[in-house]
């Protein structure tokens, strides 16, 4: 890797800036802004750096609509809002699906939309830790907040998560080297156990890999969890792992004073789905009882949990929720957004600050080539691609202020750094525009009747 | 606007006003003694007039709120609600959603709740779902029990410096005032420990329960705060704890009071889970008696219930440790939520049922709490919703205290369990409240406990907040006729606040922005200034969230009411 | 260093394996997720350029699985599941050893070939999926490109049954497979 | 008895749901009112005539007496028989999710396959499907610990995964094969599989029975095996050949019962 000269060419820096990349929402960023750009970043990871000092070429500035030639033209503001607002006010089942990375504020405008025109209001989760919620809802939640990690832990599990990719500084900042107040040395007082099927960049910097088949989770925890109750297993290898590793396990995990475990999609996305998850809740339920143990899902977009929260407190349910009768329905299979665009029952569907051209099964993409679709966002990418209105948002923690929730529901204020470029606009304020555009033509309607 | 309410029966026990028939007048917002003749009239003969309700222990809003919520959906679906052309749809049943809570409030003529825990690394969120819920003024106790800060200047016995860090804190959080949970107990929770009783050391901190309380009682009163103390002590649910309750209790007998606004210095919040006698589950009886009459004899204690309901509900409190025990004894889906540096708090569904004696001597010994607690401004109503019981419960709890027949018919009739005649003595006390009793332990009490001027009454300068209810009290009976109480109290004819009408006929007809209450204390700046000095280092180690991005912005706050409080005057 | 051409990946000079038989065709068990490299690309916004194609359209492979298939670090190779099939490059993994396992990085060419069914429980089924991967001399398309072909929008004259989808329609309650 | 047969006109591709239309809001119906009667389809309401030509013969004085026929293609038709206290209706299609949903009474046979949630959360009566069922056939709300409680589910061919999640009461049975993860949370109740299961049944359960008379790939760690019975009877039912019982499932203390063939599993004595 080639050496490169620090950044010195700045005009000024802005401290205490929170990342806008995964569920860490590092708050100890500082900005090197030079024109209005943010030209440098220190403290964040490889992955918020980039993201922070995002690609200008794809840039999306102005509001677009489809053309006839199905191409994507130029155009001001009303079109582009009337448009919008036009094609939610005449659908019969939209989903609006994204909000992970976007504020709170904006929620609260989408959430009187949703509610105003009977939509499904949906988030990431639905592709990422929804199944951790489920298992949640099933057995329940002990988490903690990072910090008790840093002062406290000294065993940290990672199991279905490769942090060292797609959370780069959460072991740096809150969970392996840190030094906490009752872990004064930092890495040399923690174990690191890693339980992955492939030797990953954070197994590799373990000290402990448990590589179990694919699919063997939910064995693997069981088993894990009757050597607990002191059964002695009968298989030799339980999903690839020997009883005698299983069992120096459990009883290291019986034994530690402060432990956490931090799964990640490894768990959700493969075969038992929500269930290896409710093994793990369990697993941690069952260790309290001889030590102090607790987890958290680690959250993929800084503000995904932030949509859970709050939609929770708005209405009780965490995601997936379903206004189409007037009040709010949740039932997974039912109200998510991949079940009903594989069940072609979405007609509009409006996307903001999400990418289902880039996350979504081609089974489920396959339906938005039928409908129109509404992008806010603020790059070209892969759902402008299937996009018909196109409005570009501004970038939250960069552009514009705003809440989020961090992976273990710490809330923090994002603040602005740099303003946003002339022609684009706040999410919050496209939301509500979109609202009022769409009470307008829906009084209209029934004035007319 | 003005507004006259036409021929009530007006109970304003501030006031000392018992059952008169008065027009009550308010313009702009605030009751008034006259009003111009173009004065709106509203006709609420043979209906009781009392100041909306204050509401002085409730988890409303909050990062646990959120939990519960989000883990039991099976909850939510349950008080599901259909939206109106004014409301918005309602969710839950033991915690419903943010505007669900702000209607059925403002349903039972409730105008102010405090949200009872508060963890500061947290608060922004409980700000946030304060300005989600309608319709009602909300202030937050922010958690201070288990505290590092707090457990370091406690063992210094350093009243100065706590001082400091609660003035600080309050502005930084946008609270109200002192709460303790289980002092020391979730801190030893970050351990999976507890502590037993108010002189069992914190483990590493080495600081008991007793210093901790002492300490914020004296910084509380050295600040002279509205509000005194905010305490759930050590020991809740244990059989046997009546003593330790006692015992805290007895803690802050020499601190003086330094408040002209309320009578306490210490608030004791529901002291139905502290009243426990025996050792065991086995033999679990109440141990009211003891700890009410330690409230007869000692004016500066005011306490609210907690009144067990006999629902299926889901209790979360800060007292995390309890909470595992819980769960260990219902297997039900537990939850927990560890703050750093600060405290804990834990989750789990409860199914309370008159079948169980357990639950049902719980039952009898919060409705003893009431009966053997002489003075009612001592004594408040709540459910400690939604631990005992969801808050919709409290018109039923009403019904309960003004109707002997009533209680004596659950006993009878087997609603509640036969231990009941064995373990407590609830079927041999035959008072009844009176509706000033009522106005007093769910209103007037609440707000003098609080120091809520111009709240809890009708006095002329008061906030317009006013709950009628369809309920003649010349010719109602309230010991037969005890269903008509909970429909009445719990579908006010009107709801008023600030001179709005929220409510009538049980019907949410408009809804308002809430309003956060909190206390801006003024005159420490320089000593805040040095205690920071000290406290950053620590701060920035290990904390993970950088100082500056830590305290709630005006921008959570967008309807404060600010309470100004001189330091020391 | 935010801007890359490809992944870095090991380089093993020669992959030996002397048990391997020379396949046309392997069976593999495909899992997909993130690596830093796609990530940092995706979320910079660069997915029209080719970087993106090179960090998300890559299947990272077992050495020995390489051997078996020769193909070196940057060949490609076509990957076919039950519902669809996708032309990435294959790369030397850097979590080897996991032979019989491939890894697309989350991206336009991974959902091609990934199951949509939730099982009811709201997400697909992005891990854990059969799959076979043979050599071939096509190279994978650029973003764009890629989802004009394979969900053909905007493309009047396409007809939506030669979609390059396979035609298997899931979750319509009458589609469950006999054992 | 009153007969009341829904002929289908036209599809939707979103999915109609039919909650209100259960015996115990339309034994009073004539015609005339379902054709006035606007259906829920996504946000808003259709007429019912768009998609359903109704026929209405004789008359009920109670929902015990209505028959519901329902033809046609009911693959975009939600919530059939959903909380139904008595009656009867017959779909001769397969049906989409929630049908039978928190139903107490009354029976409801599909011919055809059923979506997902058949029978969720219900308290009594009888469902039958002569197909295959997909997931959560008989299983909780999400989150909830408490599920089926009563009534009896016959599914004829196939059942996906998590069947009778927390279950609490009520049987199951499923002629053919069942996907992994049955019995799941169970604490109650009964679940009989006639085919083959391929791994995880019971896992986390509480108390009641899982019996399989088909081959078990794989079982959980939490399982201990008690005993061989030769002819044993179980939730009530008499079962001849030899089976083995297992106990579990350990890790949460439980008492249920598994109960395998013996000869079909030999590999797992």
């Amino acid at each position: 890797m080639a050496y490169e000269e620090p950044i010195r060419d700045y005009d000024r820096i802005v401290e205490n800036c929170t990342c806008a990349f995964c569920g860490c929402n590092c708050d100890d960023l500082t900005y090197l802004v030079k024109n209005e750009h943010v030209v440098g970043v220190r403290h964040a990871c490889r992955l918020g750096a980039s993201k922070i000092m995002e690609d200008m070429d794809q840039r999306l500035l102005v509001p677009l609509i489809r053309n006839e030639a199905g191409e994507l033209v130029e155009t001001d503001w009303d079109t582009a809002l009337d448009k919008a607002a036009e094609l939610i006010a005449n659908s019969v089942r939209p989903v609006f699906y994204g909000w992970s990375e976007t504020s709170i504020e904006t929620m609260k405008q989408g959430i009187k939309l949703g509610e105003y025109v009977g939509a499904v209001l949906d988030n990431q989760a639905t592709i990422c830790h929804g199944p951790s919620l489920q298992a949640v809802q099933n057995s329940g939640y002990p988490v903690n907040t990072l910090g008790e990690v840093k002062n406290r832990a000294d065993m940290i599990v990672y199991t279905g998560s490769n942090a060292m990719n797609s959370h780069p500084r959460h072991l740096a900042r809150y969970a392996a080297f840190p030094r906490g107040y009752f872990r004064k040395k930092g890495r040399f007082d923690r174990t690191i156990v890693t339980m992955d099927p492939r030797y990953t960049d954070t197994a590799k910097m373990s000290d402990i890999w448990v590589g179990f088949n694919p699919n063997g989770d939910y064995e693997f925890y069981t088993a894990l969890r009757a050597v607990l109750r002191g059964k002695k297993l009968k298989e030799d290898k339980v999903s690839g792992i020997p009883r005698e590793t299983i069992e120096e396990l459990a009883e290291a995990m019986k034994t530690t004073e402060y432990g956490c475990l931090f799964f990640g999609l490894g768990l959700t996305h493969s075969l038992a789905k929500q269930r290896n998850i409710d093994a793990g809740i369990r697993l941690i339920q069952d260790l309290n009882k001889y030590s102090k143990w607790n987890l958290i899902p680690m959250r993929g977009h800084f503000n995904v949990n932030g949509f859970n929260i709050f939609m929770s407190f708005e209405m009780g349910f965490p995601y997936g929720v379903d206004f189409s009768r007037g009040y709010p329905r949740y039932m997974n299979g039912e109200t998510n957004t991949i079940d009903l665009l594989t069940r072609e029952e979405v007609d509009v569907f409006m996307v903001i600050a999400a990418d289902p051209g880039a996350h979504f099964p081609g089974g489920a993409n396959r339906h938005l080539a039928n409908i129109p679709v509404i992008q806010i966002d603020i790059h070209w990418g892969p759902s402008t691609e299937l996009a018909d209105v196109v409005l570009p948002g501004s970038f939250v923690g960069v552009e514009v202020a705003g809440t989020s929730y961090r992976m273990d529901g710490v809330p923090i204020y994002m603040k602005k750094a740099i303003d946003k470029p002339e022609t684009c606009r706040d999410d919050e304020w496209i939301v509500r525009e979109l609202y009022e555009r769409v009470q307008k033509i829906k009084g209209e309607k029934i004035a007319s009747k | 606007m003005e507004y006259i309410l036409k021929n009530g029966t007006v109970y304003d026990p501030t006031n000392n006003i018992d059952g008169e028939k008065k027009d009550v007048m308010f313009k702009d917002g605030k009751i008034v003694d006259n009003v111009s003749s173009n004065a709106k009239e509203l006709d609420v003969t043979d209906k009781i007039v009392m100041a909306a309700g204050v509401d002085p222990h409730s988890h409303i809003a909050g990062p646990k709120l959120v939990v519960g919520r989000l883990y039991r959906p099976e909850d939510s679906r349950k008080g599901i609600v259909p939206k109106t052309d004014v409301t918005r749809a309602e969710t839950g049943f033991s915690i419903p959603s943010c505007p669900a809570t702000g209607y059925r409030y403002s349903r039972m003529g409730y105008g102010t709740v405090i949200e009872a825990a508060m963890p500061p690394l947290e608060a922004k969120h409980t700000h946030e779902e304060i300005v989600a819920i309608p319709n009602i003024d909300i202030a937050a106790l922010p958690l201070f029990g288990n505290n590092w800060f707090v457990l370091e200047y406690a063992k210094e016995n350093n009243i100065d410096d706590l001082a400091a860090l609660i003035s600080k804190w309050l502005r930084l959080t946008r609270g109200y005032g002192v709460k303790i949970v289980n002092p020391g107990g979730s801190e030893a929770w970050g351990w999976g420990m507890n502590v037993h009783g108010v002189d069992d050391p914190v483990p590493y901190w080495d600081v008991t329960s007793r210093e901790v309380i002492h300490a914020l009682a004296e910084a509380n009163e050295k600040l002279g705060l509205p509000h005194s103390i905010h305490l759930h002590p050590n020991d809740l649910g244990h059989p046997g704890n009546y003593e330790t309750t006692v015992e805290s209790m007895d803690i802050v007998k020499d601190v003086a009071k330094n408040s002209p606004v309320r009578n306490q210095t210490v608030h004791m919040t529901h002291i139905q889970y502290h009243s426990y006698a025996g050792t065991n589950w086995r033999d679990f009886e109440s141990g009211a008696e003891d700890v009410a009459k330690f409230i007869n004899n000692n004016d500066y204690v005011t306490c609210d219930v907690g009144q067990i309901t006999l629902d299926e509900t889901t209790t979360m409190t800060a007292d995390a440790p309890m909470e595992f025990d819980l769960h260990q004894l219902n297997g039900l889906k537990w939850a927990n939520k560890d703050i750093e540096l600060e405290t804990a708090a834990g989750i789990v569904p409860f199914i309370y049922s008159g079948r169980n004696s357990v639950h049902s001597v719980q039952w009898a010994i919060g409705l003893e709490m009431f009966m053997m607690v002489e003075n009612p401004w001592q004594i408040m109503l709540t459910t400690d919703s939604p631990n005992a019981g969801p808050f919709i419960r409290y018109p039923r709890v009403i019904s309960w205290l003004m109707s002997n027949k009533r209680r004596l018919e659950m006993i009878e009739n087997g609603e509640v369990h036969k231990a009941v005649g064995r373990k407590s003595v609830i079927a041999t006390l035959d008072r009844e409240y009176d509706f000033n009793e009522i106005a007093t332990i769910s209103r007037a009490a609440p707000a003098k406990a609080y120091g809520f001027e111009d709240k809890g009454h009708l006095g002329v300068g008061a906030r317009a907040d006013i709950a009628v209810y369809d309920i003649n009290p010349n010719t109602i009976d309230p010991s037969n006729d005890y269903e008509a109480i909970e429909r009445a109290f719990g579908n006010a004819a009107l709801t008023v606040k600030d001179g709005q009408i929220l409510v009538k006929d049980g019907q949410v007809v408009s809804t308002k922005e809430s309003q956060t209450i909190w206390t801006n204390v003024k005159g420490l700046e320089e000593k805040e200034a040095v205690l920071m000095e000290k406290i950053m280092p620590v701060f920035d180690k290990y904390y993970t969230v950088k100082y500056e991005n830590y305290p709630v912005f005006d921008n959570y706050v967008p309807n404060p009411i600010e309470v100004n409080v001189q330091a020391g005057k | 260093m935010t801007y890359v051409d490809k992944p870095a990946v090991p380089n093993v000079v020669k992959y030996d394996e002397p048990m391997a038989i020379k396949r046309d065709k392997l069976k593999v068990i495909l899992n997909t997720g993130s690596d830093i490299y796609q990530g940092a690309c995706k979320k910079r916004g660069s997915t029209l350029k080719d970087e993106y194609r090179h960090v998300s359209g890559t299947a990272y492979m077992d050495p020995r699985d390489m051997a078996r298939l020769d193909v070196k670090n940057w060949d490609t190779a076509l990957v076919k599941t039950d519902w669809g099939e996708v032309v990435v490059f294959t790369a030397h993994s850097r979590d080897a050893p996991h032979e019989g396992q491939i890894f697309i990085c989350k991206g336009p060419w991974a959902n091609v070939v990934v199951s949509p069914d939730t099982y009811c429980c709201c997400d697909p089924t992005y891990k854990g999926v059969d799959a076979t991967i043979e050599k071939t001399d096509e190279e994978p398309l650029l973003m764009a490109d890629l989802m004009a072909k394979v969900y053909m929008k905007y493309d009047k004259d396409a007809e939506k049954s030669i979609n390059h989808l396979t035609d298997k329609r899931i979750n319509v309650g009458i589609t469950k497979p006999e054992e | 008895m009153k007969n009341i047969t829904f002929n289908q006109k036209k599809t939707s591709t979103i999915a109609l749901e039919f909650d209100e239309l259960i015996p115990d809001e339309v034994y009073t119906w004539e015609k005339s009112d379902f054709d006035k009667y606007m259906v829920p389809i996504g946000n808003s309401r259709f007429p019912l005539s768009d998609y359903f030509d109704v026929e209405v013969e004789g008359s009920a004085e109670s929902p015990a007496e209505v028959i519901m026929t329902l033809n046609g293609d009911l693959g975009r038709v939600k919530y059939i028989g959903s909380k139904m206290t008595d009656g009867h209706i017959v779909a001769n299609s397969s049906v989409d999710l929630h049908c039978g949903a928190e139903m107490s009474g009354g029976s409801i046979t599909i011919n055809g396959n059923a979506e997902s949630y058949v029978g969720r959360e219900m308290t009594g009566g009888e469902l039958e499907i002569t197909g295959n069922v997909k997931e959560f056939c008989g299983a909780s709300y999400i989150g909830d610990w408490r599920g089926m409680t009563g009534g009896i589910i016959t599914v004829h061919g196939n059942a996906g995964k998590q069947l009778g999640e927390c279950l609490t009461g009520g049987q199951i049975h499923v002629k053919g094969n069942c996907d992994i993860l049955a019995g799941i949370h169970m604490s109650k109740g009964f679940i009989q599989i006639d085919g083959n299961v391929p791994r995880s049944p019971g896992g986390q359960m509480l108390n009641g029975d899982i019996l399989i008379n088909g081959t078990l790939a794989m079982f959980l760690e939490g399982f201990d095996q008690e005993e061989i019975v030769s002819n044993p009877t179980v939730s009530g039912k008499q079962f001849n050949g030899k089976y083995i019982k297992f106990t579990g499932d350990i890790i949460r203390n439980g008492k249920g019962s598994l109960w395998l063939n013996a000869e079909k599993n030999r590999h797992l004595l």
